[in-house]
């Protein structure tokens, strides 16, 4: 599944997109531990946030084939 | 048309944010300017960059009209958000509320703005004469 | 200078009022503008006259600007009057604070328009098709 | 003493300045009871204020020779 990064999930993932092994029906909550196991300094990170087609998700939320899923960081904006 | 929404890689014309709100049936009108500082905690910065999830954004910003409308009589919200490279100086959000009394308008500019610092998917790098970072990264 | 103060006759230029206050130390400017409502108590107003006692008013000004300085860590305040007769949708008062954090900018130009409202000798009298009256003499 | 009108005043006393004979020292209180009984309108105010000198003034102040007096209306700007 292709993930978006933004601000210093950018710099973390040296990349604007990565790709990501992911079962079906997967969770929030597994994509973030897959992220964190690959991208260790997001755990540096104080808090990030998982938005899935344009919103915010839950931890238990399910992701599905087709998604537009993007990796949060705090935001900076105004 | 009660809410307009822009993120604009180009200068916002704060003048013409204005005159989109002014109407014979409003009363008063708060306008929240951002500024670009040129100093964070002491140290100089030399110029700022803004990026957002656009689609995301939009949406959010959306959100945040929509919820004012809901919980103030207000009679138009205009927010406008600029992205890219901006210098010292340079004005990267404009927030206008026109509503027929003032208490409304000062209390909804003030939540959006809140609110926008929020919620809205949009990064700040401040640069630094030896270095730059991402604001609110590493709180 | 941190402090502009005006009472003039002639239409106030809101981008002029802005661009005075800005500067590379400010991080937020919060901007109050009234404007001539076109109804009061559901009446068609045709206009309004703005009268000054000036050299009090503009004394009243400067002391709600002083306070502003002692009571808020703000860099600039302008507030801008104008009299004479004004159309609906035209605009009457102008107030715009910088500050280095926006909180201080929107509290200090709240309590400007409140005490301006309360303090300053400047009246207004509604113009309407069939008569005219001035506000607040008869409460 | 001249004593400049604003606002409905003018309206009350007909005119934007009246000449009020007043003895000296007398004070703000005094000055009232003088304009009310020639302008009873006046008291169809809610309140009215006097101002000396461009600043508002109190009931016990004394009015001073050359002093610039003016009667303020309930103020409505902004």
């Amino acid at each position: 599944m292709k993930i978006l990064a933004f601000g210093i999930v950018k710099d973390i993932f040296s990349n604007s997109i990565v790709e990501i092994d992911l079962k079906d029906n997967a969770t929030i909550d597994e994509l973030k531990i897959l992220l964190e196991q690959k991208y260790p300094r997001l755990n540096q990170l104080g808090s990030y946030m998982v938005a899935v087609n344009n919103e915010y998700a839950s931890a238990s939320d399910v992701l599905h084939k087709g998604d537009e899923v993007a990796v949060i960081p705090p935001v900076s904006g105004g | 048309m009660k809410i307009d929404i822009k993120i604009s890689g180009e200068p916002l014309n704060i003048q013409s944010c204005i005159d989109w709100v002014m109407s014979p049936e409003c009363g008063g009108i708060n306008v929240f300017i951002g500024t670009v500082r040129n100093l964070t905690k002491g140290k100089k910065v030399i110029r700022l960059e803004f990026e957002a999830y656009e689609s995301m954004a939009i949406g959010e910003m959306n959100k945040i009209a929509e919820d004012v409308l809901k919980k103030w009589p207000v009679q138009k919200i205009l927010i406008h958000h600029r992205t890219g490279i901006l210098q010292t100086g340079e004005v990267p959000v404009v927030i206008v509320v026109a509503a027929a009394h003032r208490d409304a308008a000062f209390d909804a500019c003030r939540y959006t703005i809140d609110t926008l610092k929020q919620t809205v998917p949009i990064w700040k790098k401040e640069v630094f004469e030896d270095g730059e970072t991402w604001v609110a990264a590493h709180p």
